[in-house]
């Protein structure tokens, strides 16, 4: 159902995938969904890689007697790490978006602007 | 999958966003069988299902779970987002196509992993033998960020050690240590 | 063949589930499309293990299930206490 | 508050050791199938999210303190690095496994248990003492999170 062969299908599904990652980056303000946003990007990226690495007929690269053909098992190496190192970072990102919340009780992007706009303000008119 | 990813797009609930995205990723994992990768469906599956997501709900009780109202659609970020997608649908046109055995991706290093891997490492899972003994280099300095980041984690959010002698325990939290 | 059908009744299930999850008035819809679609998938995996003829994957299958079971706690904690760590001493040693 | 949902207690303990030996499992078979130290950390890292969330972190705590998991955390990074360097002094190159035992075979298999048994320690430690961190912050100051701002 998934296996459709019609050339370059996948691809496209990844870039569409991509493309609402990105949007809900650039154009969103609430801090936690531009999270969401750069996992769907990288789940995205992801799959483009996993559909570069499979091979007609192939099957998954665990060496057994009765396979001839297997799919390339490198773009798995990548995006395995990838994956990993992407949850971390996630959790990274997370722990910056509580800390910010601790500090300017919000996580609109546009209101942590305007407060910083007005402590800049307030230091100009004291100084 | 995409209908996942849309519609995560337009709710502002936060919590069904968090929930939604642990389906997509369901999905990805799912995507991933199909395509062979089974060592990355594990993992996928692992990670995105439960750890995303409980970490996403943790943030969740720090903060808000509502999102402010917005404006509906953002031109500029659209027009943008557009432009960059047409270029890069454009860009795959000269792609091979999906499953063709005679990709320049199959052409240079897989083949040697595939046909000597048996041979020179031994285990019979390609990928952990890629993973651990020819690309060892990358695991390592993976390992080491991941190692970071939970170090990051702590520097950012970890409780500072409460000085004993100031601050006696209080009465609700002698409680709980004697029951 | 009998594999085949199956898989379709199960991506058939699984678009149900999408539209509660979509659509679901109440937090509950959710959380029981979510687990749903879970299941669903586990069952997917497993499946197209046997269409394939190599079922010995069934240990992402097995993976889910556990996967599922806590994911699935971590909501419900969440939708009734508002947190995720409730009893948590405030006589404990912090972290740094 | 978790005290009276006895349903959710008795399965969790139940399901908790299964955790744990499919984690191992999946860590020692990742040569076989599909699994590898990566994997085998984050399903480790599971049961004792799952059981800090049944049982409450200040519980969690007890069972396996902070200290140990971010021990566990730094050794296994050491353990992959330290792999390498034996290897190097040794007389090899740095992760080049082939030297650690008498026949290359049985070294890379040895190199590999070792390294995927350093990655496994350390993204278990990793997600446990994120976990620990955010779950911590719910109600970590003395005043409610509202306020604390």
């Amino acid at each position: 159902m998934f296996e459709i062969h019609a050339g370059l299908f996948n691809y496209w599904v990844a870039i569409a995938l991509m493309m609402v990652g990105f949007y809900i980056v650039i154009a969103q303000g609430n801090l936690v969904k531009k999270i969401v946003g750069i996992n769907i990007f990288q789940v995205a990226v992801f799959v483009f890689y996993i559909s570069m690495g499979k091979v007609d007929g192939g099957s998954a690269p665990i060496l057994d007697e009765s396979i001839k053909v297997y799919s390339n098992p490198l773009p798995h190496v990548l995006i395995l790490t990838a994956i990993v190192v992407g949850v971390a970072t996630t959790a990274l990102a997370l722990a910056l978006v509580v800390r910010i919340n601790r500090s300017y009780g919000t996580i609109e992007e546009r209101e942590i602007i305007t407060i910083n706009h007005k402590a800049d303000h307030d230091e100009d008119t004291r100084s | 999958m995409a209908a996942t990813a849309v519609s995560m797009l337009w709710l502002r609930d936060l919590f069904a966003v968090v929930m939604l995205s642990g389906i997509y990723s369901l999905f990805a994992a799912v995507l991933y069988v199909v395509m062979d990768a089974v060592d990355v469906a594990f993992t996928e599956a692992a990670v995105g299902a439960g750890i995303s997501t409980v970490l996403m709900l943790g943030t969740l009780a720090l903060t808000k779970s509502k999102e402010k109202a917005h404006k509906k659609v953002a031109y500029g970020p659209l027009v943008l987002v557009l432009v960059t997608g047409a270029i890069l649908i454009y860009g795959t046109l000269d792609m091979p196509r999906y499953g063709d055995v005679n990709a320049p991706v199959h052409s240079h290093v897989a083949p040697r992993y595939i046909e000597k891997s048996g041979d020179e490492v031994g285990p019979p899972n390609i990928v952990t033998s890629v993973l651990a003994s020819y690309r060892g280099y990358d695991t390592l300095g993976e390992t080491a960020v991941v190692f970071t980041a939970a170090i990051g984690v702590l520097a950012i959010i970890g409780r500072r050690r409460k000085n004993k002698k100031d601050e006696p325990p209080t009465a609700k939290a002698k409680g709980e240590s004697a029951s | 063949m009998m594999f085949a059908a199956a898989a379709l009744g199960i991506l058939v299930a699984i678009a149900l589930a999408m539209f509660r999850a979509f659509s679901g008035p109440t937090v509950f819809d959710r959380i029981l499309a979510v687990n749903t679609t879970g299941t669903l998938s586990v069952i997917l995996i497993s499946v197209y293990g046997f269409l394939t003829e190599r079922p010995e994957f069934l240990d992402i299958a097995l993976l889910y299930a556990l996967i599922n079971f806590i994911g699935t706690v971590a909501v419900t904690k969440f939708v009734q206490f508002q947190g995720l760590g409730y009893p948590v001493g405030d006589h404990e040693d912090g972290d740094v | 508050m978790m005290h009276q949902k006895s349903v959710l207690r008795v399965v969790s303990k139940l399901l908790i050791p299964p955790i744990l030996l499919f984690a191992l499992y999946v860590q020692f078979h990742g040569d076989f199938g599909p699994g590898g130290g990566f994997q085998a950390g984050v399903i480790f890292a599971a049961a004792f999210i799952l059981y800090g969330l049944i049982f409450g972190i200040a519980t969690a705590r007890r069972v396996i303190p902070a200290v140990a998991t971010r021990t566990m955390l730094a050794f296994g990074l050491l353990l992959y690095a330290g792999t390498g360097v034996w290897s190097l002094l040794l007389g090899g190159e740095f992760l080049d496994y082939s030297i650690l035992a008498s026949t290359p075979k049985a070294g890379q298999h040895l190199g590999i248990l070792l390294v995927e048994f350093g990655v496994g320690m350390t993204v278990a430690g990793a997600m446990t003492t994120i976990f620990y961190t955010f779950a911590a912050q719910t109600l970590g100051g003395d005043e409610p999170p509202e306020e604390e701002v």
